[in-house]
């Protein structure tokens, strides 16, 4: 298992990989935002925790295909599916591979984006504890909508389509602490319910990804 | 030491009922009730929607746009029951492995939309003469967006799949999936924001709530709409029935000719 | 472990494209599998390796004892010869990768990137995998796709080695590779595709 | 010329072919933002204009990858270029092609989304009047990132991180001239620069992108 | 139109692999293309077909006057093959389809979808494309891969009846198909990729 984990690392660290198209996805869509919006700092400080999580969702959203994909393409989901390899435990270390990759990178660079946005002190913080709980839930329901689509020729819209309606309770909640958090309100409540989805997710959906991807592989 | 049977279906006490699973069986049964289900359908949802829109009087304070509430309020039920029945569906198909039921779940996606759609379509109406907006964030219409989502994403799957039972195992498990998140949102999107939305007023408590003149048209007009979409239901599933036996019988072709 | 399969139907796209396949493959004996493209083969290989469903039938072994070696090779183009080799050691938990890079001849690659590798070296790669995975029964597709004949010799040294182990080998082929070994015919065993399936049971109108 | 527009209509409107996904990624930002920002109408129908650009661009972005992608891939994009049809030309349609399936969508239901943010009456109509003039350069500008990418596995993301910075002119002007119009502002210079844009995209970019092609091609 | 090949250098990746290259194609005759795998056959037919510029050399015609065939036929899975062919045929500005499928024996699949043509039908749908271009040299690549005998002898009717009609064709191919031609091999021509270019000209060391 750690092994595959070191595996789907280092692949993602080599040329080509993918590394860091996700943060840069994500730097742009928090500058595009005040293109659209317009430079006024308080409304923009005002949508910045929403603008940020939309944002991390969507970057991790777009790397989603490649969780499976090219392991498809290339035969190597065949071999893992015929290894002493419990497949739940190889989509669980690809999820985690992800997030390492990709929900992490997000969370440790939001705090900078969040000053991008106006967004004041204590605001960064929330932002930032606030991915840290949820990044981990969206890579593992993204993992599942990946294993859904692995099959298919150019699944990823189709992916997005798919993931996001699951991804809109972590969502919610995620947003919903930040801004409390940086409005200096009480926001014990979404942290908890957040932290529940993602507990959830990543103790039941392998057990759906893995009967997907078994059935792709038929 | 692996042995597998032709026959997957278990044999057990129900068989007597499984055994309307088998297409041939549901096809000349569902050919036989469908004309009855059609006739019912026609004598409640007739005169349940002339009744309700020319025989009841206007609202107080509301007017004559009270008179959706006899499209709205029945679609909008419509429209969460047929994703449980989806959800019921798909779990007989993953259980007994019935190609009946996943096609009936197929069948009923496109009918859940569009129930939706016209719930969607009929609370905006009703929400410009009654809170001056088409649309606000409410958490019962949010929830309804989702749900269309949901229909949305499952239909593209069913859609996107070319091998038929490959299709039918994954939308199963994603309307499993699915299931648990749209009742998670449900829950987000109350605690997100506090709405307009009138509560349930059926339930017999509250039957005050609307007063026995829009009610018993109301009752009607639900009926007669539940019909519809056993009507609906049992025509596209005999429509999907043949198409999968269509597709069934090409496949064969093209394996003999290659 | 002798590898007995026993009436086997194996289903392509829902379609039966092989029926009532049977035969036996003992430790110490390599079968090679013959047929005309499209025939089957991968499919049967396939439902043997436990990657699909059959659709009726008898196999007397579990997955766990197959090793099965694809048209892909799954290999990592940016990883090296050795990292890729080491991984599915590790997978296996056989953590020595020499005696397997030694067979196939790959010592002096061991650095090398899979992406900077020939057709022939990527495959001998690809087979090398096999000797990591340490399980008795070989099931290989068309393992000699563009080999040439001095690495076609690496690879019958390897299967020989295997099975003098104690270890058996099923292998779908057009060529000869000069390996003392049986040979299964799946022609007679084709299914007519156009057969009349309806009236026997439940849902079989739809396979 | 014709022949190709007609062929790659019928493609994306056969299975798998795409149409109407765009559109989905574009109502699934609009319900995104929302969450995420929170419900408050007022705030919401402020940063609408700007929200709905950057869900269209991004609608559109992530479209992209197919305009060429697989005519490379399956050959079709080799025998194209030794046909009797100037490469120029092909890439003009290809773009327009991008734009009935994507740009056009996008734009017509841009007032149905504007509802949802809660945008109100004359917002819809500047909405809908600057994507329809603007969508057409997204189109074209995002084809000639296509051509530079042709070759690459998995070009998505690069793909997206080469377009996205030449959207941004675009952007500000249309979303400046969209959120000016929704406040009954003057706004014809935004609008007349992006119909600039969007001329010279539509002269010019074909020139460029099939050099790029035919030296993806070699 | 004859097409003259002369002196002719072609590059893969910026590296030569054929040099010097020259042969002569006369309106009338077929000439088959020989050399083993990797030697650069293909790399030849694309820079004659105008894909990839030639690093020295001359070619006697336009690429306006070929019809080049390559590995992968361009069919769209989801158009019909009437669909497929009268795109072809449109761009080509030829309108008549009929004859190419009746030389191909496609009239019975007009309109089954192309991704549920067999790999043997696919590759005649590919080759009745170059009947509707109407183009005098034919460059074809590996044209009868997965045909079957039959359909070897279709093509081969059909290039019979394009040189009689004053047409030529130039075809990369490592089988017999029993078509009366000329053969070029490739092999004297194969550029030594080591051979120190540095001394010679400006950017040479570059490639
Ligand atoms: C646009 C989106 C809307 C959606 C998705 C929606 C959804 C629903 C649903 C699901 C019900 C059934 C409730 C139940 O019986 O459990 C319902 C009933 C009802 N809705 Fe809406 N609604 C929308 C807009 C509106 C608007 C704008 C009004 C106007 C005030 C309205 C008024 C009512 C009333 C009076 C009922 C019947 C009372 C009841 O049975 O609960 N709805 N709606
Ligand atoms: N994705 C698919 N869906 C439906 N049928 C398929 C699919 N792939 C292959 N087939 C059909 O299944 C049959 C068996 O294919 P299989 O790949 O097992 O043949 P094979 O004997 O391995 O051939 P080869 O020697 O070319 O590898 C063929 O007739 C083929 O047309
Ligand atoms: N993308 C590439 N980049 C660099 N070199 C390549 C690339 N593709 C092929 N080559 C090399 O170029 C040489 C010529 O390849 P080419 O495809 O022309 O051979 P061929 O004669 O057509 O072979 P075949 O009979 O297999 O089709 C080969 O040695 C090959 O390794
Ligand atoms: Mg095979
Ligand atoms: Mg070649």
């Amino acid at each position: 298992m750690i092994a595959l984990l070191i595996r789907d690392l280092k692949l993602a660290m080599r040329a080509g990989g993918g590394f860091g198209l996700g943060l840069a996805f994500f730097l742009i869509v928090t500058v595009l935002v005040p293109f659209g919006v317009g430079p006024e700092s308080q409304i923009l400080a005002r949508i910045a925790p929403g603008i940020l999580w939309v944002g991390a969702l969507l970057a991790c959203l777009l790397s989603l295909d490649r969780v499976f994909q090219l392991d498809h393409e290339d035969g190597t989901l065949d071999l893992l599916a015929t290894a002493p390899l419990p497949m739940e435990g190889a989509v669980a270390i690809k999820a985690l591979a992800h997030w390492l990759v990709t929900g992490l990178p997000l969370t440790l660079s939001a705090p900078i984006f969040a000053t991008l946005l106006n967004l004041q002190s204590p605001g960064h913080l929330w932002v930032f504890v606030t991915l840290l709980i949820g990044t981990p839930a969206l890579s593992m329901i993204g993992a599942f909508g990946a294993a859904l689509t692995v099959g298919l020729k150019r699944g990823g819209l189709l992916l997005s389509l798919l993931v996001l309606p699951l991804y809109i309770p972590t969502l919610i909640f995620g947003a919903e602490a930040a801004t409390r958090g940086a409005a200096g309100l009480e926001n014990a409540t979404p942290l908890a319910l957040m932290a529940g989805i993602t507990a959830g997710a990543i103790a039941l959906l392998p057990f759906a990804a893995s009967a997907a991807i078994r059935v792709n592989l038929r | 030491m692996t042995e597998t049977h032709r026959t997957k279906q278990a044999e057990d006490r129900w068989n007597w009922l499984w055994e309307w699973a088998n297409p041939v069986k549901f096809m000349s049964l569902s050919g036989k009730i469908l004309p009855w289900v059609m006739g019912l359908c026609a004598l409640t949802l007739l005169p349940g929607l002339i009744w309700g829109f020319f025989f009841t009087p206007e609202a107080v304070n509301f007017g004559s746009s009270v008179k959706i509430i006899y499209v709205h309020v029945p679609t909008a039920m419509l429209a969460i029951n047929i994703w449980v029945m989806m959800l019921v569906a798909s779990l007989i198909w993953l259980v007994r492995r019935h190609h009946v039921s996943a096609l009936a779940a197929k069948a009923a996606a496109l009918i859940g939309l569009t129930m939706t759609v016209a719930a969607l379509f009929t609370g905006a109406i009703w929400g410009e003469p009654m809170w001056g907006t088409y649309w606000a964030w409410d958490p019962r219409l949010t929830s309804f967006l989702i749900l269309f989502l949901f229909y949305l994403g499952y239909m593209a799957l069913w859609g996107a799949i070319d091998d038929p039972d490959t299709a039918a195992d994954l939308t199963s498990v994603l309307c499993l999936v699915g299931s648990v998140f749209a009742l998670l949102s449900r829950y987000a999107v109350n605690f997100w924001n506090q709405g307009l939305h009138q509560g349930a007023s059926l339930s017999l408590d509250k039957q005050e709530n609307v007063s026995d003149v829009y009610w018993q048209p109301l009752v009607l007009a639900i009926v007669g709409f539940s019909l519809l979409f056993v009507t609906l239901l049992l025509l596209r599933t005999r429509t999907e029935v043949r198409r999968r036996r269509t597709h069934a019988l090409e496949t064969r072709e093209r394996m003999a000719d290659a | 472990m002798d590898l007995v399969v026993e009436n086997l139907t194996v289903t392509r796209g829902g379609v039966p494209v092989l029926e009532g396949v049977g035969f036996t493959v003992t430790p110490g004996q390599v079968v090679m599998l013959r047929g005309p493209n499209g025939s089957g083969k991968t499919t049967l290989l396939r439902t043997l390796a436990g990657l699909q469903p059959a659709l009726e039938g008898r196999v007397s072994v579990e997955p766990e004892a197959i090793a099965y070696g694809a048209h892909a090779d799954g290999l990592k183009a940016t990883l090296s010869v050795a990292e890729n080799l080491k991984f599915w050691a590790s997978v296996y938990g056989t953590n020595d990768i020499a005696p397997a890079t030694k067979a196939f001849n790959l010592d002096g690659l061991l650095e090398r990137a899979a992406q900077n590798l020939s057709a022939g070296q990527k495959r001998r790669l690809g087979l090398a995998r096999l000797l990591v995975t340490g399980r008795p029964i070989w099931l290989l597709d068309e393992p000699t796709v563009s080999l040439d004949v001095a690495s076609v010799g690496l690879f019958a040294d390897a299967v020989r080695a295997h099975v003098a182990d104690g270890g058996s080998a099923l292998i779908a082929t057009h060529i000869d590779m000069g390996i003392d070994a049986d040979e299964v015919d799946i022609g007679p065993f084709r299914a007519d595709p156009r057969a009349a399936r309806v009236q026997t049971a439940f849902d079989e109108a739809f396979v």
